[in-house]
Protein backbone atom coordinates (compact mmCIF):
# COMPACT_ATOMS: atom_id res chain seq x y z
CA UNK A 1 0.00 0.00 0.00
CA UNK A 2 1.42 3.61 -0.72
CA UNK A 3 1.39 6.12 1.16
CA UNK A 4 0.36 9.19 -0.30
CA UNK A 5 1.18 12.76 1.17
CA UNK A 6 -1.47 15.23 2.34
CA UNK A 7 -2.11 17.89 -0.26
CA UNK A 8 -3.03 21.33 0.03
CA UNK A 9 -5.69 22.45 -1.91
CA UNK A 10 -6.36 25.73 -0.35
CA UNK A 11 -5.69 28.68 -2.74
CA UNK A 12 -5.57 32.49 -2.06
CA UNK A 13 -8.74 34.12 -3.63
CA UNK A 14 -9.58 33.34 -7.20
CA UNK A 15 -8.28 31.10 -9.77
CA UNK A 16 -7.15 32.54 -13.34
CA UNK A 17 -8.33 30.82 -16.23
CA UNK A 18 -4.57 31.00 -17.04
CA UNK A 19 -3.81 28.70 -13.62
CA UNK A 20 -6.54 26.23 -15.01
CA UNK A 21 -5.10 26.35 -18.72
CA UNK A 22 -0.89 25.85 -16.78
CA UNK A 23 -3.12 22.80 -15.28
CA UNK A 24 -4.26 21.22 -18.18
CA UNK A 25 -0.91 21.94 -20.63
CA UNK A 26 0.84 19.88 -18.05
CA UNK A 27 -1.48 16.24 -18.22
CA UNK A 28 -0.29 16.92 -22.42
CA UNK A 29 3.09 14.82 -21.44
CA UNK A 30 1.07 11.93 -20.35
CA UNK A 31 -0.10 10.44 -23.58
CA UNK A 32 -1.92 7.61 -21.67
CA UNK A 33 -4.82 9.76 -20.60
CA UNK A 34 -7.91 9.71 -23.39
CA UNK A 35 -10.50 12.15 -21.52
CA UNK A 36 -9.98 14.96 -18.88
CA UNK A 37 -13.46 15.83 -16.76
CA UNK A 38 -13.12 19.19 -15.02
CA UNK A 39 -15.72 21.20 -12.84
CA UNK A 40 -15.36 25.12 -12.11
CA UNK A 41 -17.30 26.42 -9.44
CA UNK A 42 -17.55 30.08 -10.50
CA UNK A 43 -19.60 32.67 -7.65
CA UNK A 44 -22.50 34.10 -8.61
CA UNK A 45 -23.74 37.85 -8.40
CA UNK A 46 -27.62 36.43 -6.99
CA UNK A 47 -29.61 38.88 -5.74
CA UNK A 48 -31.26 38.84 -2.28
CA UNK A 49 -33.48 40.44 -0.65
CA UNK A 50 -33.18 43.12 -3.15
CA UNK A 51 -29.26 43.38 -2.80
CA UNK A 52 -26.70 41.98 -5.14
CA UNK A 53 -24.09 39.99 -4.31
CA UNK A 54 -20.23 41.41 -4.76
CA UNK A 55 -17.95 38.22 -3.99
CA UNK A 56 -17.56 35.37 -1.13
CA UNK A 57 -15.34 35.46 1.19
CA UNK A 58 -13.90 31.68 1.98
CA UNK A 59 -12.94 30.15 5.35
CA UNK A 60 -11.95 26.75 6.09
CA UNK A 61 -10.91 24.82 9.02
CA UNK A 62 -7.76 24.05 6.48
CA UNK A 63 -6.12 21.29 8.50
CA UNK A 64 -9.29 19.06 8.97
CA UNK A 65 -10.44 19.94 5.56
CA UNK A 66 -6.86 18.43 4.50
CA UNK A 67 -7.20 15.80 6.51
CA UNK A 68 -10.85 14.62 4.94
CA UNK A 69 -10.30 15.76 1.35
CA UNK A 70 -7.16 13.03 1.92
CA UNK A 71 -9.14 10.25 2.80
CA UNK A 72 -11.79 11.44 -0.04
CA UNK A 73 -9.09 11.41 -2.54
CA UNK A 74 -7.66 7.99 -1.26
CA UNK A 75 -11.33 6.79 -1.52
CA UNK A 76 -11.79 7.79 -5.57
CA UNK A 77 -8.87 6.94 -6.30
CA UNK A 78 -9.72 3.87 -5.16
CA UNK A 79 -12.69 3.10 -6.89
CA UNK A 80 -11.68 4.38 -10.49
CA UNK A 81 -8.46 4.11 -12.42
CA UNK A 82 -7.58 7.37 -12.64
CA UNK A 83 -4.38 9.28 -14.00
CA UNK A 84 -4.72 12.28 -12.47
CA UNK A 85 -6.68 14.16 -9.81
CA UNK A 86 -6.41 17.65 -8.82
CA UNK A 87 -8.61 19.44 -6.43
CA UNK A 88 -8.59 23.53 -5.86
CA UNK A 89 -10.60 25.58 -3.73
CA UNK A 90 -10.14 29.28 -2.78
CA UNK A 91 -10.00 30.74 0.95
CA UNK A 92 -10.46 34.43 1.05
CA UNK A 93 -12.68 36.48 -0.80
CA UNK A 94 -13.33 35.79 -4.46
CA UNK A 95 -15.37 38.40 -6.90
CA UNK A 96 -18.80 37.36 -8.99
CA UNK A 97 -17.47 36.20 -11.75
CA UNK A 98 -14.61 34.70 -10.91
CA UNK A 99 -13.50 30.61 -10.60
CA UNK A 100 -13.63 29.34 -6.36
CA UNK A 101 -13.59 25.68 -7.01
CA UNK A 102 -11.54 23.94 -9.36
CA UNK A 103 -11.42 19.65 -9.99
CA UNK A 104 -9.67 18.29 -12.53
CA UNK A 105 -9.46 14.42 -12.84
CA UNK A 106 -7.92 12.10 -16.41
CA UNK A 107 -7.98 8.66 -16.85
CA UNK A 108 -7.28 6.65 -19.82
CA UNK A 109 -10.95 6.17 -20.76
CA UNK A 110 -13.45 8.82 -20.61
CA UNK A 111 -15.92 7.34 -18.15
CA UNK A 112 -13.61 6.88 -14.89
CA UNK A 113 -12.74 10.69 -15.24
CA UNK A 114 -16.44 11.64 -15.96
CA UNK A 115 -17.56 9.85 -12.68
CA UNK A 116 -15.04 10.52 -10.60
CA UNK A 117 -15.12 14.17 -10.72
CA UNK A 118 -18.64 14.01 -10.03
CA UNK A 119 -18.40 12.14 -6.99
CA UNK A 120 -15.68 14.78 -5.66
CA UNK A 121 -17.83 17.73 -6.36
CA UNK A 122 -20.65 16.16 -4.66
CA UNK A 123 -18.41 14.42 -1.60
CA UNK A 124 -16.14 18.23 -1.16
CA UNK A 125 -19.53 20.35 -1.08
CA UNK A 126 -20.85 17.51 1.33
CA UNK A 127 -17.59 16.68 3.51
CA UNK A 128 -15.13 19.55 3.54
CA UNK A 129 -14.93 22.17 6.80
CA UNK A 130 -15.51 25.18 4.25
CA UNK A 131 -17.91 27.70 4.57
CA UNK A 132 -19.03 30.97 2.56
CA UNK A 133 -19.53 34.54 3.40
CA UNK A 134 -21.53 36.32 0.85
CA UNK A 135 -20.56 39.81 0.80
CA UNK A 136 -23.37 42.05 -0.37
CA UNK A 137 -22.35 46.10 -2.40
CA UNK A 138 -23.62 47.66 1.22
CA UNK A 139 -21.07 45.79 2.87
CA UNK A 140 -23.09 43.61 5.11
CA UNK A 141 -23.11 39.54 4.49
CA UNK A 142 -24.86 36.56 4.62
CA UNK A 143 -23.66 32.98 5.55
CA UNK A 144 -23.68 30.94 2.16
CA UNK A 145 -25.68 27.84 2.29
CA UNK A 146 -25.18 24.71 0.12
CA UNK A 147 -28.50 22.97 -1.54
CA UNK B 1 -11.62 20.07 32.78
CA UNK B 2 -11.01 23.83 30.48
CA UNK B 3 -11.62 23.20 26.77
CA UNK B 4 -10.82 25.77 24.24
CA UNK B 5 -13.51 25.35 21.45
CA UNK B 6 -12.79 26.64 17.94
CA UNK B 7 -15.97 28.23 15.99
CA UNK B 8 -16.75 28.02 12.31
CA UNK B 9 -19.15 29.53 9.45
CA UNK B 10 -22.32 31.03 10.18
CA UNK B 11 -22.17 30.29 14.33
CA UNK B 12 -19.48 32.52 14.40
CA UNK B 13 -21.82 35.49 14.29
CA UNK B 14 -23.08 34.26 17.53
CA UNK B 15 -20.27 32.62 19.47
CA UNK B 16 -17.17 34.20 18.16
CA UNK B 17 -14.38 32.86 16.58
CA UNK B 18 -12.96 30.71 19.70
CA UNK B 19 -14.11 30.86 23.61
CA UNK B 20 -13.07 28.64 26.61
CA UNK B 21 -15.47 26.45 28.95
CA UNK B 22 -14.23 25.26 32.28
CA UNK B 23 -15.37 21.82 33.64
CA UNK B 24 -16.52 19.85 30.86
CA UNK B 25 -15.36 16.09 30.78
CA UNK B 26 -16.97 15.31 27.41
CA UNK B 27 -18.77 16.31 24.07
CA UNK B 28 -22.21 16.30 25.37
CA UNK B 29 -21.37 18.63 28.06
CA UNK B 30 -19.64 21.21 25.90
CA UNK B 31 -23.42 20.97 23.65
CA UNK B 32 -25.02 21.29 26.96
CA UNK B 33 -23.09 23.83 28.49
CA UNK B 34 -23.14 26.27 24.44
CA UNK B 35 -27.22 25.22 24.39
CA UNK B 36 -27.48 26.41 27.91
CA UNK B 37 -25.93 29.94 26.93
CA UNK B 38 -26.52 30.37 23.45
CA UNK B 39 -30.13 28.67 23.14
CA UNK B 40 -30.23 29.95 19.46
CA UNK B 41 -27.99 26.97 18.73
CA UNK B 42 -30.59 24.31 19.49
CA UNK B 43 -31.99 24.91 16.31
CA UNK B 44 -29.00 25.27 14.36
CA UNK B 45 -27.74 22.34 12.29
CA UNK B 46 -23.65 22.10 13.08
CA UNK B 47 -21.78 19.37 13.69
CA UNK B 48 -18.93 19.02 16.36
CA UNK B 49 -15.09 17.59 15.47
CA UNK B 50 -12.97 16.57 18.05
CA UNK B 51 -9.33 16.27 17.14
CA UNK B 52 -10.51 16.73 13.09
CA UNK B 53 -12.82 13.70 13.14
CA UNK B 54 -16.65 14.40 13.32
CA UNK B 55 -18.32 13.20 16.29
CA UNK B 56 -21.30 10.97 16.73
CA UNK B 57 -22.93 10.51 19.36
CA UNK B 58 -20.18 11.19 22.91
CA UNK B 59 -16.94 11.30 23.50
CA UNK B 60 -14.70 11.84 26.33
CA UNK B 61 -12.13 14.78 26.29
CA UNK B 62 -8.66 15.04 27.53
CA UNK B 63 -5.74 17.49 28.01
CA UNK B 64 -5.13 17.43 24.50
CA UNK B 65 -8.25 17.69 22.67
CA UNK B 66 -9.38 20.12 20.32
CA UNK B 67 -13.13 20.51 19.94
CA UNK B 68 -14.54 22.40 17.26
CA UNK B 69 -18.22 23.52 16.35
CA UNK B 70 -18.63 23.59 12.29
CA UNK B 71 -21.86 25.29 11.20
CA UNK B 72 -23.75 23.75 8.18
CA UNK B 73 -20.61 23.53 5.09
CA UNK B 74 -20.54 25.61 2.21
CA UNK B 75 -17.95 25.06 0.62
CA UNK B 76 -17.39 24.48 -3.53
CA UNK C 1 -39.83 29.72 -30.62
CA UNK C 2 -36.49 31.09 -31.33
CA UNK C 3 -34.42 29.63 -34.06
CA UNK C 4 -30.59 29.41 -33.83
CA UNK C 5 -28.44 29.13 -36.10
CA UNK C 6 -25.99 26.20 -37.50
CA UNK C 7 -23.13 26.79 -35.43
CA UNK C 8 -19.61 25.40 -36.92
CA UNK C 9 -17.78 23.06 -34.06
CA UNK C 10 -14.77 21.92 -36.25
CA UNK C 11 -11.31 23.53 -35.72
CA UNK C 12 -8.37 22.79 -38.00
CA UNK C 13 -5.78 20.40 -36.16
CA UNK C 14 -4.93 20.42 -32.21
CA UNK C 15 -6.78 22.87 -29.80
CA UNK C 16 -4.46 24.46 -27.65
CA UNK C 17 -4.75 25.37 -23.31
CA UNK C 18 -4.75 28.67 -24.33
CA UNK C 19 -7.89 27.97 -26.60
CA UNK C 20 -9.92 26.69 -23.91
CA UNK C 21 -8.50 29.33 -20.89
CA UNK C 22 -9.74 32.01 -23.42
CA UNK C 23 -13.02 30.27 -23.65
CA UNK C 24 -13.41 30.06 -19.39
CA UNK C 25 -12.33 33.86 -19.27
CA UNK C 26 -14.91 34.55 -21.64
CA UNK C 27 -17.73 33.65 -18.83
CA UNK C 28 -16.64 35.38 -16.14
CA UNK C 29 -18.76 38.77 -17.34
CA UNK C 30 -21.50 36.13 -17.02
CA UNK C 31 -22.27 36.31 -13.03
CA UNK C 32 -25.07 34.33 -13.26
CA UNK C 33 -23.04 31.61 -13.72
CA UNK C 34 -22.63 29.44 -10.09
CA UNK C 35 -21.21 25.93 -12.35
CA UNK C 36 -18.78 24.55 -15.41
CA UNK C 37 -18.58 21.68 -16.57
CA UNK C 38 -15.69 20.03 -19.11
CA UNK C 39 -14.83 17.59 -20.90
CA UNK C 40 -11.49 16.99 -23.02
CA UNK C 41 -10.85 14.49 -24.97
CA UNK C 42 -6.87 13.74 -25.77
CA UNK C 43 -5.55 11.46 -27.99
CA UNK C 44 -3.82 8.91 -26.25
CA UNK C 45 -0.45 7.25 -27.19
CA UNK C 46 -1.49 3.99 -27.70
CA UNK C 47 0.77 0.76 -28.59
CA UNK C 48 -1.41 -1.66 -30.94
CA UNK C 49 0.50 -4.68 -32.46
CA UNK C 50 3.75 -3.48 -30.74
CA UNK C 51 3.41 0.03 -32.65
CA UNK C 52 2.66 3.08 -31.53
CA UNK C 53 0.22 6.05 -32.25
CA UNK C 54 1.74 9.02 -32.86
CA UNK C 55 -1.41 10.83 -34.10
CA UNK C 56 -4.90 10.39 -34.63
CA UNK C 57 -6.12 11.74 -38.08
CA UNK C 58 -10.07 12.94 -37.70
CA UNK C 59 -12.35 13.58 -41.21
CA UNK C 60 -16.15 14.50 -40.77
CA UNK C 61 -19.00 14.53 -42.72
CA UNK C 62 -18.68 18.15 -41.57
CA UNK C 63 -22.16 19.13 -43.30
CA UNK C 64 -24.17 16.27 -41.85
CA UNK C 65 -22.29 16.41 -38.42
CA UNK C 66 -22.87 20.30 -38.20
CA UNK C 67 -27.23 19.45 -38.98
CA UNK C 68 -26.80 16.62 -36.13
CA UNK C 69 -25.04 18.32 -34.14
CA UNK C 70 -27.55 21.14 -34.04
CA UNK C 71 -30.19 19.03 -33.86
CA UNK C 72 -28.30 17.78 -30.35
CA UNK C 73 -27.90 21.23 -29.54
CA UNK C 74 -31.64 22.28 -29.38
CA UNK C 75 -32.52 19.02 -27.52
CA UNK C 76 -29.67 19.38 -24.75
CA UNK C 77 -30.88 23.43 -24.45
CA UNK C 78 -34.62 22.04 -24.00
CA UNK C 79 -33.79 19.54 -21.42
CA UNK C 80 -31.40 21.27 -19.43
CA UNK C 81 -31.65 25.15 -17.93
CA UNK C 82 -27.70 25.97 -19.43
CA UNK C 83 -26.48 29.29 -19.68
CA UNK C 84 -23.91 28.34 -21.98
CA UNK C 85 -23.01 25.69 -24.35
CA UNK C 86 -20.19 24.92 -26.41
CA UNK C 87 -18.50 22.38 -28.76
CA UNK C 88 -15.62 21.80 -30.64
CA UNK C 89 -14.11 19.21 -32.32
CA UNK C 90 -10.75 18.66 -34.55
CA UNK C 91 -10.68 18.06 -38.03
CA UNK C 92 -6.90 17.27 -39.83
CA UNK C 93 -3.90 15.77 -37.56
CA UNK C 94 -3.46 16.02 -33.76
CA UNK C 95 -0.77 14.46 -32.19
CA UNK C 96 -0.79 12.77 -28.81
CA UNK C 97 -1.45 13.97 -25.88
CA UNK C 98 -3.14 17.06 -27.91
CA UNK C 99 -6.93 18.06 -27.43
CA UNK C 100 -9.03 17.08 -29.62
CA UNK C 101 -12.42 17.46 -28.77
CA UNK C 102 -14.25 20.20 -25.85
CA UNK C 103 -17.17 20.44 -24.51
CA UNK C 104 -18.49 23.46 -22.11
CA UNK C 105 -21.31 23.82 -20.35
CA UNK C 106 -22.69 26.77 -17.57
CA UNK C 107 -25.47 26.65 -15.59
CA UNK C 108 -26.77 28.66 -12.60
CA UNK C 109 -26.29 25.85 -10.17
CA UNK C 110 -24.06 22.65 -11.24
CA UNK C 111 -25.95 19.71 -11.67
CA UNK C 112 -27.60 21.37 -15.38
CA UNK C 113 -23.81 21.83 -16.59
CA UNK C 114 -22.33 18.54 -15.20
CA UNK C 115 -25.32 16.61 -16.72
CA UNK C 116 -25.84 18.13 -20.48
CA UNK C 117 -21.82 17.88 -20.77
CA UNK C 118 -21.68 14.60 -19.85
CA UNK C 119 -25.36 13.71 -22.42
CA UNK C 120 -23.02 15.63 -25.07
CA UNK C 121 -20.41 14.23 -24.66
CA UNK C 122 -22.38 10.45 -25.05
CA UNK C 123 -24.53 11.50 -27.73
CA UNK C 124 -21.74 13.48 -29.98
CA UNK C 125 -19.40 10.30 -29.84
CA UNK C 126 -22.18 8.32 -30.82
CA UNK C 127 -24.22 9.67 -33.81
CA UNK C 128 -21.54 12.34 -35.26
CA UNK C 129 -20.32 11.50 -38.73
CA UNK C 130 -16.63 11.96 -37.58
CA UNK C 131 -14.00 9.21 -38.23
CA UNK C 132 -10.61 9.17 -36.40
CA UNK C 133 -7.72 7.45 -38.39
CA UNK C 134 -4.85 6.07 -35.56
CA UNK C 135 -0.99 6.97 -37.33
CA UNK C 136 1.43 5.00 -36.67
CA UNK C 137 4.86 5.55 -36.08
CA UNK C 138 6.02 3.44 -39.38
CA UNK C 139 3.69 5.61 -41.17
CA UNK C 140 0.79 2.87 -41.27
CA UNK C 141 -2.83 3.79 -39.62
CA UNK C 142 -5.82 1.79 -38.57
CA UNK C 143 -9.15 3.16 -38.06
CA UNK C 144 -10.27 4.26 -34.75
CA UNK C 145 -13.01 2.49 -33.28
CA UNK C 146 -15.20 3.77 -30.59
CA UNK C 147 -16.27 1.72 -27.65
CA UNK D 1 -30.99 6.39 -62.46
CA UNK D 2 -27.25 7.54 -61.62
CA UNK D 3 -26.29 7.85 -58.65
CA UNK D 4 -22.95 9.38 -56.78
CA UNK D 5 -21.71 8.14 -53.49
CA UNK D 6 -19.84 9.40 -50.90
CA UNK D 7 -17.77 7.75 -48.59
CA UNK D 8 -16.26 8.24 -45.14
CA UNK D 9 -14.18 6.28 -42.74
CA UNK D 10 -12.58 2.96 -42.80
CA UNK D 11 -15.06 1.84 -46.10
CA UNK D 12 -13.23 4.49 -47.73
CA UNK D 13 -9.83 1.86 -47.83
CA UNK D 14 -12.35 -0.53 -49.96
CA UNK D 15 -14.64 1.67 -52.02
CA UNK D 16 -12.67 4.73 -52.09
CA UNK D 17 -13.61 8.85 -51.27
CA UNK D 18 -16.60 8.27 -53.65
CA UNK D 19 -17.90 6.08 -56.68
CA UNK D 20 -21.14 6.22 -58.79
CA UNK D 21 -24.01 3.98 -59.46
CA UNK D 22 -25.92 3.27 -62.47
CA UNK D 23 -29.77 2.63 -62.15
CA UNK D 24 -30.08 2.58 -59.24
CA UNK D 25 -33.47 3.91 -58.17
CA UNK D 26 -33.97 3.48 -54.08
CA UNK D 27 -30.79 2.91 -51.21
CA UNK D 28 -31.84 -0.78 -51.68
CA UNK D 29 -30.63 -0.96 -54.68
CA UNK D 30 -27.57 0.83 -53.60
CA UNK D 31 -26.85 -1.34 -51.22
CA UNK D 32 -27.28 -4.57 -53.42
CA UNK D 33 -24.84 -3.39 -55.75
CA UNK D 34 -22.53 -2.49 -53.43
CA UNK D 35 -22.79 -5.74 -51.80
CA UNK D 36 -22.63 -7.57 -54.99
CA UNK D 37 -19.29 -5.23 -55.72
CA UNK D 38 -17.39 -5.04 -52.79
CA UNK D 39 -18.67 -8.25 -50.48
CA UNK D 40 -16.09 -6.97 -47.71
CA UNK D 41 -18.98 -4.43 -47.23
CA UNK D 42 -21.86 -6.81 -45.66
CA UNK D 43 -19.77 -7.59 -42.50
CA UNK D 44 -18.57 -3.88 -41.84
CA UNK D 45 -21.18 -2.29 -39.11
CA UNK D 46 -21.96 1.00 -42.07
CA UNK D 47 -24.98 3.30 -42.35
CA UNK D 48 -26.85 5.33 -45.33
CA UNK D 49 -27.74 8.90 -45.24
CA UNK D 50 -29.88 10.47 -47.90
CA UNK D 51 -29.34 14.14 -47.85
CA UNK D 52 -27.63 14.22 -44.71
CA UNK D 53 -30.19 12.21 -42.85
CA UNK D 54 -29.56 8.48 -41.58
CA UNK D 55 -31.87 6.21 -43.46
CA UNK D 56 -33.40 3.65 -41.75
CA UNK D 57 -35.56 1.11 -44.13
CA UNK D 58 -35.71 1.82 -47.87
CA UNK D 59 -36.30 4.88 -49.80
CA UNK D 60 -36.44 6.10 -53.23
CA UNK D 61 -33.96 8.19 -54.87
CA UNK D 62 -34.23 11.56 -57.15
CA UNK D 63 -31.84 13.03 -59.31
CA UNK D 64 -30.85 15.43 -55.98
CA UNK D 65 -29.96 12.59 -53.46
CA UNK D 66 -27.15 12.87 -51.84
CA UNK D 67 -26.25 9.03 -50.58
CA UNK D 68 -23.31 8.63 -48.35
CA UNK D 69 -22.07 5.54 -47.23
CA UNK D 70 -20.98 5.90 -42.91
CA UNK D 71 -18.34 3.68 -41.67
CA UNK D 72 -19.11 3.33 -37.95
CA UNK D 73 -18.16 6.33 -35.94
CA UNK D 74 -15.20 6.69 -34.05
CA UNK D 75 -15.03 11.02 -33.32
CA UNK D 76 -14.31 12.50 -29.78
Amino acid sequence: MKERAVKNIFVKGAMAASFIADSIQKHQAKTAIGGHSIFLGQVRADTINGKKVTAIEYTAYEAMALETMHSIREEVLSKYPLTCMHVYHSLGIVAAGEICFFVFTSSEHRKAAIEACNELVERIKAELPVWGKELFEDETYQWKQNK
Amino acid sequence: MKVNIIVFGQLRDILGDQLELDEVLDIDEVKNQLHEKYPEMIESNYLVALNKKLVTGNMMLNDNSTVAILSAFSGG
